[in-house]
Parts: structure tokens; C-alpha cells; sequence
């Protein structure tokens, strides 16, 4: 495997929301994974559902990609618009490929030597299947260019349009093959090729949704209800895909305080159960949060933030929850948010959280974002096998606790044993009023203090135990990057940027556990000059860590439009050393 | 019928009860200790699920599993846990305000969905809990702090909602009558689908209206009268009295429509709560590669 | 009845239109504004409050007060802006989802308080904008990504539970009827009250069933079968038709209840709207002597 | 006017909820305040109607009372509980009033040599009246044991009864005189006298929700959307029970989303319009208050916090809200926080909420507690005529602002021009979404950044006017104390008790305005050693001014049981120097 002339190429597909773009990218993401390769697709797109320009981009690389880069090698523009809009973000020498059909306006193009590629796109797809395949045609194309195989397209459309009936894949192919042949006789004009190895090591291509849902289900989640709200909308939605052999219930609620309620009486059953919504659902949530904090139930909230405030920037990325996330709900109690990085944090976070829930008893938020929901990366086959089941201090079916079971017994570490309805032996309630040890309502003084401190104890046992801080780049660097989420992917590049004269100007300090922290922050904070890098305007994250540790950051390089960092951005602010102040 | 271990004591509960005496919620508790033992469930078997508000104390009262919970959720709550473990049997105890007002949408939803969940709602036609002020089934004209010149809102008609919006078992009972209450219960619990038992509570403190003399110059019951509960337009129509004549019984019932976990597919593979159950003891990770090969 | 400077091009907006190509929603945003030049309403005279869906962008294409709020809120938020100032032609304009759904309890509620608010609910029966989820009000087996077997839930009847719900004008339309849809409209505006118009409208990309086709074949008007919309049992029995023939128009209306605001005492000595901005300019001090006094 | 033997007295009423306890500690406020006397009446009861002990404390002072003590002079107990409840509060050589009809264990009262006086209370109740009367007769017994003048007593009750009709004014007059009469020859066996001067200055006898809400229609408020929870629901039942010739329209809703929604298209028309409710309801409340912060909507929102989380400790205080309520909802917008200290700020801050609402057009949220809400307080009459309306940039309807009204103009303030809707010259859309200045739906990344830094642009104006941190007690003083809230006053009291012997051991800072914090309040935070004293487990003003200044406190004394602060046990808690830390 090999990219000639470049360690990656990027490739921005552009058209009408409807054009089928999103699929044609990933089935792209999904030829080139099999391939191989390091490859990592993003959607742009916006709230609407037809019409309006949108886009999905693919970065291919020799090795992981971790965000995509400031400049596109290749634009695959299906529409006139899609060119004007997007010819300012192709390279210098970069290259437009777009059907004859679509009329250019060179003159954006020329002065900055980009190659415009115009095989009869819409033609061959009116001509060999219909016109709906225009963009099947594209992909085709664009494999003839950057020299993908064909077969490797070919089997892609195999595998997607399997479900629409063999004449959909026949035709698709068929679309394919003449769009490919008549694009050959370009590819002398595309310095950039991807070439593929013979027997290339299998990677997955997955979205960060797909790989939380993957996740939660290796971690036994069997129950998720949910309203729908972008970007978290494709977790319940996969999971509702799943057979029925798995026992996978999902349920799509009436609204938001429903469907954290259903999955709070499943988890109070013994289920492992979790909601999804967006910042705006998530709002909704907060009052049955603190019930969840209240009564120690085990409940798993994904939010997956988007631009806000308010309805906001809807199918936009932002990393605007976490002060909210870790202060929501009125009183105090405890709860643990963590952040995935990565698509495999992703994974990961799927099955950790409802361990990390039934261990503490408490509800557990986990803040992913639209980058890292809708973009599909290759990962390595995540291994079922390895993942840890910790169901904590669950009392067995056939222990027998005895009379006068004390579910919320003032245990050391505040983790009381927990015992599921339906045990002969344990039968027992449970109050969002204060009560005592076996769940009744109680109004003492005496008695609540000692069950607030109880509760309270085990944010103290959980932070004994969350990661703290993890460094990537030389120990000591002149600058330290901080960020949290998919924020994390662009910094790393950026630090790889910043050190590649060997220098070590820079290094990253990146947080999954982001309450509670972990005991070693402050000591890895200190005696650094740090800049947080946050998809927020406050820098959240550099206040939140200064509440809790009393380290300031030096300054912040903030984001809140909706667009993801790219690296060269961050790399640029670093050197130019203009910070926001926090 | 009953089960040679089962009597009303084994649901007694030594917690303090801190209702105002007089108030129709002691009879509901009766009656649904009654209506356990006749159906013959145990406390282990039950979950009893309530809001929050002087009626939704009534878990703490009775030795059974109990969730008190936050104020209008408890239908929500208890479809989870039904959904989760559709072995259990689940109850849904609460206010009129709990349930018509701020836990309305609950409400409509849970009658068109249809779980097998057995609803009693002690209705006062007021917010005791807070003090007194009117609630969705107060009458017009009703005077309370929040309402000091009356109600000027139509009553909400939960029978009639409840018709509309698809509930499968409707039907309506007393404080008064604690054995009637019995009787709904269980016939609620015998139900296949959602049951919603809508109890005419006196609240003896906060509303002087609706008292217990009022109800019962009132008060008659549908099967004297000949009403066929499986005609849903003579339900509907019964379900405009009110005033002079108030029914009390089941005014609805068909078995005709499915519950909602019944269909429910996945759940023939074994419920949630068996699932993680399963998990903990016995990781089965071999099942997921089909999963995974989705991503391949 | 047009005053003379009222025509459709005054409504007009130069916002960008982002619905699909043959959106039901385009009817009916035609529709509205046909309603409003034919009873003299002016851009500024109305407020024209949203929620978050497709149809929920619908005052965004229009020049008239408009404010597009949160899922499921509008309801409420347009009835506090009534009791306000009630001198404002109020209405709503929101999807089956944001009505139905998450907005369902604002919903019932609103029916029984009957503000003078017009409803008009873009009910395309799926959840347009979140891409292709089944509503409240999707048919039973109705196959989306959230319910990949078909839907198991009874479908939400909006017209029944209105009629249930004390509504006191509760009407359909059909976006391949603007003209229908404009009349039902006016006649909800003219409408003392709350009056619900629930508009079918196709969702030409995600919902494949009912279809302006699947429409035509089974709509009838009310009027044409001398339906009285003044007989709510009647009403009520329309309610019921769907499948194979399917009413539009005036369901029921009656002019028997106030208007809500009519009876709030409060408003008769001036809206607040009114003392806020007297308060503004002349301050009274003097007036709140005897609430002094209370303390003294 | 004086108080023999010591600058105040103390007195609690004891008995079961439903015995009328609230109201008879109610009316000897008000008999105090109009004898000209300065009164401090606190409640505590339990989350119950009927039963259960609860009791009333009155504190009377010669000068202004801010707390209540410690140890009370005189138990007056209804009940057999209520003295072996409340019996170890009462100082040694305290007094101990019950009716003769009640048993009474006298060896909880001996052995600290308290005298226990037992008038036959109920039979004279009986005799005279009705036994409901037997708080009235405890009244009057307890009048005549500290000499205040029965004609007060008199003067209430025949206020308080009117609207009962002639015959309770009458029997309850009766049966006070009876009681007075035959409680007379005790009086020598009390030490302490209330004397009142013959030309008392008035005082209003206000709780702080009333307070609150007469300083709300002092502000132009005429609309309050509510449902109702304790401790909020008096907001709204006062302004219900307002004569319909005010104007003031109230709304029992049908839950806290349709409250805070009606009030927000209430303001957005233009009225000055809140809602009210404790932590539960505004859990429900944050959605819509991003809302209110992206549409600039002006909404005033209480939240009456007592115990969490959860349902918690519904009927007791506590200062748990702070952080919640600083962060509450997804993404970032302006928002302001500001909470009473007394029950002169809840009169004020009825009016300045609104003021601030309409000048920043941003949400207001009005934190106060259950202390503060429920108790009932001498101050002096407010003064109508000396309250401020300023309605920021409202246009007025006789402006013309022309076609293209930019509703949303990029202010440099970030204060752009507000008309309301039924102008004919300025027809206007918002949108939750982002939008462009004329509130358009507007994605584009240019104006999305413009607008949020317009908005965010108002966070520092209005810091700029916030009022800083206020000093009481000497300006350098060993030991500071920090509080918000109802906090204040037993931290006052505190600090002069502190400093009794002349050396400035103590003083306080406290805050009313949260957020945004004035730039000020970094600068007198620093070098001084600073006690935080708040009700809630984790010292939340610490960590937000932590947060936001950098500036550590040295530790904190907490309280969560639901029970309010003494001045004496922060007194001790300071001298013993044992801290939370923070
Ligand atoms: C979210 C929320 N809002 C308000 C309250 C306050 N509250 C407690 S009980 C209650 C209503 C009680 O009325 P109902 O449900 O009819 O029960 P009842 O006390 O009459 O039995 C309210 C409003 C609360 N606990 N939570
Ligand atoms: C609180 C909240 N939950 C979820 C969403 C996401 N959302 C946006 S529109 C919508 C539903 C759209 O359906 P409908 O109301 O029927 O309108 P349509 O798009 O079909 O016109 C949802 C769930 C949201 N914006 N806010
Ligand atoms: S207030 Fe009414 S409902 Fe509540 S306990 Fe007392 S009598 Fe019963
Ligand atoms: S998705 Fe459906 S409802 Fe939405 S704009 Fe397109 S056709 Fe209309
Ligand atoms: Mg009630
Ligand atoms: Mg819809």
C-alpha cells in the first residue's frame, strides 16, 4: 500500500443535500478501508433535506489520519454550485472533477493552476442506469483518477445496493464500468495515486456513532430508547437495525423526558440502558438526571453535541456542553462525563460507560460531538473478547441479602449493594425524596447528612480510579496543547506539524475523564504553558480544570462555527502566539 | 384463588404514614394490598412505580419494590422497567396533577402504546401535596390559590381522553369503595395492555367540593345500568356524565389489540435485564461478528 | 371584504426556501397567506409562532411577525404571547412531531384553556427533518429507521383527542387543497377560540404511504355529506374514519365557551403588553398603596 | 421601645402541621412589627399537610435581626412531641409554655433549671371558641408572659379573621382574652419583656416570596406563568390574590415547560413577564431558557432553591442551584444570576430583574431559597415611588425603524435595537436557530461567529454594571467570610460576634450579582483569607469565583442537612479553624 507523490490525498465530494453524496463518500471510505488504507470521511452538511450545497470529505492516507487538512487535493463537484463554493479550498495544482453536464467558470480555477476533469458523467449514468447514479459515476471516475481499483468500487456497490434488489447493483455497476473507462484517459493528469497492496489488512470503516452503539452493545446495553435529535439520532437508529436475535430493544420515545425515564426504569430493572439526544435533548433530560443521581441508577446519557445555543447550528460540530454536563440538575450528586477522542474511544466508551455506571451507581454522560458521530475512520477490528464486563456491586439472583435489605446501606467507598426487582429476597424501594438506608423517605438531619456524604464518596472513589491526563509528543515542549473530544485528532497533527524540524516545540495533553478528574491533573498541569484548543468560545474545558485545580491556562484557541479545526490552523495560532484569554 | 401465603400483612410496612386522616388515598392503599392478594402477587413480583405528591407516597406505605420518582414521569419510567423485565408486574400509582397535568403527554402516548402496565390514578381534583391549587380535573369555577376567581379551563375528561387516544382498559372507581376499587384493579392487572383505573380520591383538606357525600349522592356503577364495555361509543358517550350521575366501573375493555412489549421482537431473544444477567456470568462475544462484519 | 393594500406579494419573503421540491409544506404556506389577505390581516397585526421540523421554517418564508422556538413549544409560548397582548392575531404552524410528540401535553391542555390561538399542523405523519423517523401519528406497520418491523404503536388521532379534549373548533384540510386550507384557516381565525387545523401534508421524501395520490383517492369533504359540525358526537364518529375514506373540513365548533383571555379579569384593566410600556413613560406608584398596605 | 433583659428574644411554636402554627407565628410578627418592634419569623416544616412536628421561630429584636439564634428563650408547644422535640433547644433557664391539657416529661427540663408554665389552653379554646382556637389562646398566653400587650394580639387577629366572618373574629378574640387572663399570674416567672413604645414607627412584617413579588409589580410585571412547588408557589399565589384591577395576569400552567414558555411569549411581546419555581422545575425550564438567550428574549425566571438533589428535601433550604444555574443549557449565551441576601434585596431584586432583563435582553435567573422565601421579616416600607424602570433598548411604537428592521443589529454592546410585535413599521423574525441580524435562519460560518460575539458581547457589558462583592465589618480583618444568598445573615451576626470584644477578627463579603461577576471582584478577593460559608456540600461560590478569578479560598463551612446557618455555629466553626476544603 502506497500513496504516490504524498503521505495522504483528500478529496472533497460536493453537491445538492439528495445527491446521494453522503453514501457514494462512505462507500468510498469503505472500498478504501478494505484496501487497506488509513482513511477518514467527514460530512458537512446542513438542515435542510434537499438542495443546498453539501459535502463529505475523504482524506486517504498511508498511515491514520486523524482530521482533515486545511486543503483538498481533488474536488468531485456534481453540481455548478459545488464548484464556486469549494474551488477556494482546492491547492495550488489541485484538481476539479466534475460531469461535462456542469458548466465551470474557469477563471476560478486557472489562476491557481487547478486541473478541471469533465468526463460525460451524467450521460453515462442516464445512459447505462439513470440519472439518479450520476454520482456512482463520480466515484468510478474518481477511482480512475487516483488510480483506486475499480473491483474494490465494484464490490462496494455490491454490498449497498444489495438491499435495493440485484438490477439496482447491476445497473449501478454497470454505471461504474463506463464512467471508469471513459475518466482512464485523465488519470495522466492527476499526479496523486493510491495503489493497493495485494493482501491488505482488514480495517473497518465505521462511524463514531456505529462504533458507541458497537461498543455499548460488547458492554451488553440491550435497551436504548431515544427521540430523535442530529447527530445522535444514528445510534438508536443502528441499533434498531440489529436483528432481532440479539434482543436489542430499542425504543423511540415521545420526547426527551420519556426517553431518559424508559431507560432509568430499565436500568433500575438490572438492564444495561442508555438515551442519546443532542444538547437541546439533553436539557430535557436533567430533571430525570438527578433522579438517576438521587436514587443511584446506573443510566448512560449520550450527548453528542452540535452547534448551540438553542436549536443553533443543527448538523454542526461544537464542544459546547461541558460545564452544562457537569453542573446540569439542581442540588448536588454524583455523575461522571467522559469524552471520546477518537473513533476508537468511540468503541471503547460504548461498553466502559455502562461499566463505569453499575460500578459508581450513578448516571454517566458521555459527550461525543457531530465530527466525531457522523465522520467514518478506519479502525483496526475492535476485539469483542477483551471487552470487561464490571457490573459492581450487584447482588446475585441467588444471594440472599435477608430481611431488611439496605440498598443504600453508608458503605466506605458509598457504594452500597444493589439488588434488581424480582428478587424474593430483596425486596426494596427507592425515593427521589432523601432516605435511608433502605430507600424510605426520611427528613433527619443526622440521616441526611450522612447520606449526602455517602453519595458524595463515591465521586471521590471514582476519581481514585479515572485516566487522567494522557500526553502525546516529548514530555517537556515549549507548548502544551490541552483538548478533550474530537478536537483531540487536528491537535495531534498539529503537534506533529509544530515538532517536525525535530524541535520539540509542542506537545498534547488530552482528557477522556472529564469528571471527575482524575487526582494527578493539577501535578500534569502544572509548570506548563498551556493553551487550550476547544470547539467552544469560553474554552470550557481550561475553566473547568481552573475551578478544580487553581491552574490557569495561558490562553485558548477557540472555534464556534460549526467547522472542524484543521491542524495547519492550529499549528498557524501556535506559532503566531495570539491566544483568547480564559 | 389466593395463594395460601399471601394475605394483607405480608404488604404491610412499618414506615410512617403522613396522610392527613380522612384522605382517600388510605382507602387506595387498601384496595391495592386487596386486589395483590386476590391476584396473587408478591411483593418481589410487583413494581410499583409512582410521581410525586401526596398520592405517590403511597410505595412507601406497603412493603412491595417501590420507585417514587420525579413529578409526571412515572408512566415513562415504568415502561422501561416493563420493557426491560416484561416478567415483572408493573404499577403506575399518582396524582391527577402527576398524571393529567405535567405527566399528560406520558399519559396520551402510554394509552395508544399500550404496555401491559396497571395505572391508578388518585384523583382529587387538586394539588394536595403543594398546598392546594387546581388541578387538570378540577371544575370550572373551582377556588383555589391559583384559581381565586375559579377555573376558567374546561376540565380535563381523562375517560374520555383515554377513549380517544386508544387505551385499551378504561375504567373508573372510588375511595369509597375500596372493594369495587379491588375489583378494578385486578380486573387492570388481568388486562393485557395498559389499564388506567382513574380513583375518585376525596381530599379532605383542599377540596371541599368534591367530598365524600358528593361522590356518593353520585356515584353509580356501570353494570347496573346494563353498559357493554366493549362498545366504545357507548364508553365515550358515558364518559361526558358527570354532575348529577357519575359512572364508576369499566367503562372499556377489548383484548383485541396486542401489548406493546408482545411485539416487540427483539424481546423473544431473551429481556434486557436476562441479557446483562447473562453477560456478567457468561460473555458470549462470538455473537457479534455478524455486527462487526457490517463495518468489513 | 380585501382591503385594498392586502395581497399575497405583501407576505412575501426573499429568505431562501430550503424545503424539497413538491413539500406539502409549500400549500400550505400558500395557504396561510391566502387566509390572511382574505381577512385583512396585516404582517404586523399577527404573530406567527413555530417550532423546530420542516414545516416549523414556515415563518422564515414569510414577511410577517414570526418566531420560530424549540420542538414542541410553540403552543404554549404563542399563549403567553395572546395573554399578553391579546390585541395580536396569534397563531402556530408545527409539525405531527412537535404537535403530537414532544409537544403533546401542551397540546390536550391547550384544547381544554381554548385561548384564541390558530392551530395549523403540518402533519406529514413522519419526522421530516431528523431524516425519515416515524411520528405520532405514522399508521400502524408504517416501516422507518426507528421502526424497521413497522410501527407497533395505535396512531395518535389528532381530531379525536381534540374533540375529547374539550377543543372547541377542530378541523382538517389537505396541502393539495390550498384553497380548502386557506378557508379552513380563515374560519379558525374568525374562530373564537383555539381551533385546530390539522393539514395531511406529503412528505414527498419520507413517507412513501401517504402520498398526494394515497390522498386523493380517499379524501371527502364533510360539508358535501351534511356532516353538522355543531353535533360533537358526531363529530366524533367522523373522527374515527381513516383508511379507505378519509373527512376533511370543520369537525366541530361552538361558540358556547369564552375565549380564555375573555375570562381572565386581570386583562380587562389593560394588557400587560400595554402596562409595561405605561409604566415606561408614567410610572404610578400611587396604585400599589393598598398592596402596601396588605404588609402593614 | 425595649427588650428587658437582652437585646431580643427568641420564641418558637411548636406543634403538628395543620394546627395552625404558620398562621399564629404569622400574626404575632405582624403584632410585633406594628408595635414597632424589628421581627424575624422562620418556619420549618415537613414535606406533609397534616401531622408531624413542624414549628414556627420568631425572633424579636430592638434592633434589626437577620438570623435565628442558636438556643431559644420560650418553647410554646402545642404538643407533647413538640416539647420532647424541641426541648434541647431551649437555653438553660429558658421558659416552656404548653397547654395544661398536655403531658409534659419534666425531666428534659429540670436539670437545665427551665420553667414550665401550663395554662389550661385547650379548655379555654373550647369554652370560649372552638379547640381549633388553641393556638390562638397559646398566643395570647404567650403575650402575657413576655408583656406584650394583648391589644395587638387583638388588633391581628381581628385583621387576620375578617374574611372568616364576624363570629371567628369574635370567638378568637374571646378566647384570647380568656387565655391572656389566665396566663397573667406566670408572667412573673419569664424574665424577658418586650415593651413597646407608645408611638411605634411602622414596619412591614413581609416574607421574602411576597417581598420579591410586590418589588416584581413595583417593576411593571403583569404576567407570571407558574406551576407550582415549594418553596416557590407563594410567588404566584400572592400575585394571584392581587385585585384584578392591577392588571396582573397570572397562569397556573400545565408543568414548568409550558410556565417558562408562556412567559417567554410574554416578553417577547413586550410585557414584563416571569416564572417561578424551585430546582426540580427549572431542571425542565433549561431548554427554553437557551431560547430566551439566543432570541434575546427578556424573561425573568425564580428559582426558590431548598434541598436536593432531586426531590430531595422538598420543604427545608439550601443553596445547591449556584453552578447549575450559571451553567444551565447546552451551548453558550448570556444569561445573568442574581440572588437576594435579605428580604429588602428580594423587594429589590423584583424590580432590578426586570430592569436587567430588558437593558441586556437576556435571560434573568433570581436565585433564592427557602430561608429567605418562607420567612417573614420586619423592614422598613418600601418605596414605590423610588423604583427605576429602564427597558434598555426597547423602540418605542411611534419610532420608525423602517424596512429591514435588524432586530438583531451587530451592536458593539451587543445590545441591538428590541421592538415588539404589533409595530407596523418594524415586522421581525427571531429563530432559535442561528440567524443573520434581521433573525433569518443564517448557517454561514461569517455570520455565525459576528452573531455570537454579539451576543456574547453583552456578557461584559453587563459585568461592567455588576454590582462587586460588599463588604460589612471592618475593611482588614483576620478572617473573611464569603456568602451569597440567605447566608448573609447568619454570617453577619457571626462577624459581630467575632469582633464583640473590639478586634477585627471577622468581616464578609457578599455577593448578590453571580454572574456575569463585576471586574472588581477579583481584586477584593485577593489576599485576604477568605471562609466561605454556603449551604450546599461543595462551597459552589468558592468554585465559581475560583473558576473565574483564579483566587483559592482558604476553606469553607458547609451546611446541607436542609436547616438554616446560627451566627453562633460559624462563630465557632471560625475560631475552631477547622474547614471544608474546597
Ligand atoms: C417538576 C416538579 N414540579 C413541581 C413539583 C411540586 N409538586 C409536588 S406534588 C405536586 C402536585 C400534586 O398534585 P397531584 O399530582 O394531584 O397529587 P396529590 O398531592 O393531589 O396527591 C407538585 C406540583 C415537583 N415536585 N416537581
Ligand atoms: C428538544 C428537541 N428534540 C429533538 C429535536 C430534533 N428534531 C428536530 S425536528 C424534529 C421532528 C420533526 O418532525 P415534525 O415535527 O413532524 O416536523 P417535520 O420535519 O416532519 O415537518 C426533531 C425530533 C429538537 N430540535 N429539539
Ligand atoms: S392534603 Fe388531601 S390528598 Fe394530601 S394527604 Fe391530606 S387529604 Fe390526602
Ligand atoms: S423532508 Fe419531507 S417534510 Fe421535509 S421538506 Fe422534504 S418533503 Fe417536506
Ligand atoms: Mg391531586
Ligand atoms: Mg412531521
Amino acid at each position: 500500500m502506497d500513496i504516490v507523490n504524498g503521505p495522504d490525498i483528500t478529496i472533497r465530494l460536493s453537491g445538492d443535500a439528495g445527491q446521494g453524496l453522503e453514501s457514494s463518500g462512505a462507500g468510498f471510505v469503505l472500498a478504501a478501508a478494505r484496501a487497506g488504507l488509513h482513511v477518514l470521511g467527514t460530512p458537512d452538511y446542513r438542515s435542510r433535506v434537499r438542495g443546498g450545497n453539501n459535502f463529505f470529505q475523504v482524506r486517504v492516507g498511508n498511515s491514520p489520519v486523524y482530521s482533515q487538512p486545511h486543503e483538498i487535493n481533488v474536488l468531485l463537484a456534481l453540481t455548478a454550485d459545488a464548484v464556486t463554493t469549494h474551488a477556494d479550498s482546492v491547492m495550488e495544482g489541485g484538481v476539479v472533477l466534475t460531469p461535462a453536464e456542469v458548466n465551470v467558470d474557469d477563471s476560478l480555477l486557472r489562476p491557481r493552476n487547478i486541473t478541471l476533469i469533465q468526463p460525460p458523467l451524467v450521460e453515462l449514468a442516464k445512459q447505462h442506469g439513470d440519472k439518479m447514479m450520476t454520482n456512482t459515476a463520480a466515484l468510478a471516475a474518481l477511482a480512475a483518477l487516483v488510480g483506486f481499483p475499480l473491483q474494490a468500487i465494484q464490490d462496494v456497490i455490491a454490498k449497498n445496493f444489495s438491499r435495493k434488489g440485484a438490477e439496482a447493483v447491476l445497473k449501478n455497476q454497470a454505471v461504474a464500468n463506463a464512467a471508469h473507462e471513459a475518466t482512464m484517459k485523465d488519470a495522466g493528469r492527476v499526479p496523486w495515486k493510491v495503489s493497493v497492496p495485494a493482501h491488505p489488512q482488514p480495517r473497518m470503516a465505521i462511524a463514531g456513532n456505529q462504533a458507541f452503539a458497537l461498543g455499548a452493545m460488547a458492554g451488553g446495553c440491550r435497551f436504548m430508547s431515544a427521540y430523535p435529535m442530529t447527530p445522535a439520532t444514528t445510534i438508536v437508529e443502528w441499533l434498531s437495525s440489529v436483528p432481532p436475535e440479539y434482543g436489542m430493544v430499542t425504543k423511540h420515545a415521545e420526547d426527551e423526558i420519556a426517553a431518559i425515564c424508559m431507560a432509568i426504569g430499565a436500568a433500575y430493572t438490572g438492564a444495561r440502558a442508555m438515551t442519546a439526544t443532542s444538547g437541546g435533548g439533553f436539557c430535557l433530560m436533567v430533571e430525570a438526571l438527578g433522579l438517576a443521581g438521587m436514587t443511584e441508577v446506573p443510566v448512560v446519557i449520550v450527548d453528542a453535541q452540535r452547534g448551540g445555543p438553542s436549536t443553533g447550528l443543527p448538523t454542526r460540530t461544537e464542544q459546547g456542553d461541558l460545564l452544562f454536563a457537569v453542573h446540569a440538575g439542581h442540588g448536588e450528586f454524583p455523575r461522571i462525563v467522559i469524552a471520546p477522542r477518537t473513533t476508537e474511544d468511540c468503541f471503547e466508551m460504548g461498553w466502559r460507560a455502562f461499566n463505569l455506571a453499575e460500578r459508581y451507581q450513578c448516571p454517566v454522560i458521555v459527550l461525543t460531538d457531530m465530527l466525531l458521530a457522523g465522520s467514518i475512520k478506519t479502525i483496526d477490528p475492535v476485539d469483542f473478547a477483551a471487552v470487561p464486563i464490571d457490573r459492581g456491586r450487584a447482588i446475585e439472583l441467588d444471594e440472599h441479602p435477608g430481611d431488611g435489605f439496605k440498598r443504600f446501606e453508608f458503605a466506605d467507598d458509598g457504594i452500597s449493594p444493589r439488588a434488581f426487582p424480582g428478587d424474593p429476597e430483596a425486596v426494596f424501594a427507592s425515593s427521589s425524596d432523601e432516605h435511608d438506608e433502605t430507600g424510605h423517605i426520611n427528613e433527619d438531619a443526622d440521616n441526611r447528612v450522612r447520606m449526602m456524604q455517602k453519595r458524595m464518596r463515591k465521586l471521590e472513589t471514582a476519581a481514585a480510579a479515572a485516566r487522567p491526563p494522557e500526553l502525546y509528543g516529548p514530555a517537556d515542549a515549549e507548548t502544551t496543547l490541552l483538548a478533550w473530544g474530537s478536537t483531540y485528532g487536528p491537535c495531534r497533527e498539529a503537534v506533529d506539524l509544530l515538532n517536525a524540524d525535530g524541535r520539540p516545540a509542542a506537545n498534547l495533553l488530552s482528557l477522556t475523564d472529564l469528571w471527575p478528574l482524575a487526582p494527578s491533573t493539577e501535578d500534569l498541569l502544572r509548570d506548563r504553558r498551556i493553551i487550550a484548543v476547544e470547539g467552544n468560545y469560553s474554552s470550557q474545558l481550561a475553566q473547568l480544570l481552573r475551578m478544580k485545580t487553581g491552574v490557569s491556562v495561558e490562553g485558548s484557541i477557540t472555534r464556534y462555527d460549526g467547522r472542524p479545526f484543521s491542524p495547519e490552523e492550529i499549528m498557524e495560532q501556535v506559532k503566531e502566539g495570539q491566544f483568547a484569554a480564559v | 384463588m389466593q395463594p395460601s401465603d399471601l394475605s394483607l400483612n405480608v404488604f404491610e410496612s412499618d414506615a410512617e404514614n403522613t396522610w392527613c386522616p380522612g384522605c382517600g388515598d388510605f382507602a387506595i392503599l387498601r384496595g391495592l394490598k386487596l386486589a395483590l392478594v386476590e391476584a396473587g402477587i408478591h411483593p418481589h413480583e410487583a413494581l410499583l412505580v409512582s410521581g410525586i405528591g401526596c398520592g405517590s407516597k403511597l410505595p412507601d406505605y406497603m412493603h412491595v419494590n417501590g420507585f417514587m420518582t420525579i413529578h409526571g414521569r412515572p408512566l415513562a419510567i415504568a415502561t422501561g422497567a416493563k420493557l426491560a423485565n416484561p416478567n415483572l408486574h408493573v404499577l403506575v400509582v399518582n396524582g391527577d396533577g402527576d398524571s393529567y397535568g405535567i405527566g399528560g403527554n406520558h399519559f396520551v402516548h402510554t394509552c395508544r402504546r399500550n404496555p401491559d402496565i396497571t395505572h391508578i390514578v388518585e384523583n382529587n381534583q387538586v394539588y394536595g401535596l403543594t398546598k392546594g391549587q387546581y388541578s387538570p380535573t378540577s371544575e370550572k369555577g373551582f377556588i383555589t390559590t391559583t384559581s381565586p376567581d375559579g377555573a376558567i379551563e374546561a376540565a380535563f375528561n381523562p375517560i374520555a381522553v383515554a377513549l380517544a387516544a386508544h387505551a385499551t382498559f378504561v375504567a373508573r372507581s372510588f375511595s369509597g369503595d375500596p372493594k369495587h376499587m379491588a375489583r378494578m384493579i385486578v380486573a387492570g392487572m388481568n388486562h393485557r395492555g395498559y389499564a388506567l383505573i382513574d380513583v375518585l380520591q376525596p381530599c379532605v383538606i383542599y377540596n371541599k367540593l368534591n367530598t365524600y357525600d358528593w361522590y356518593k349522592q353520585r356515584i353509580y356503577r356501570l353494570e347496573d345500568e346494563g353498559h357493554d364495555p366493549s362498545d366504545h361509543t357507548a364508553a365515550a358517550a358515558r364518559a361526558q356524565e358527570w354532575g348529577d350521575r357519575i359512572p364508576i366501573g369499566v367503562f372499556f375493555q377489548t383484548e383485541a389489540e396486542h401489548a406493546y412489549e408482545q411485539d416487540v421482537r427483539a424481546l423473544a431473544a431473551g429481556t434486557p435485564v436476562e441479557s446483562a444477567t447473562r453477560l456478567h456470568r457468561d460473555p458470549r462475544p462470538e455473537q457479534y461478528e455478524a455486527l462487526r462484519q457490517r463495518f468489513l
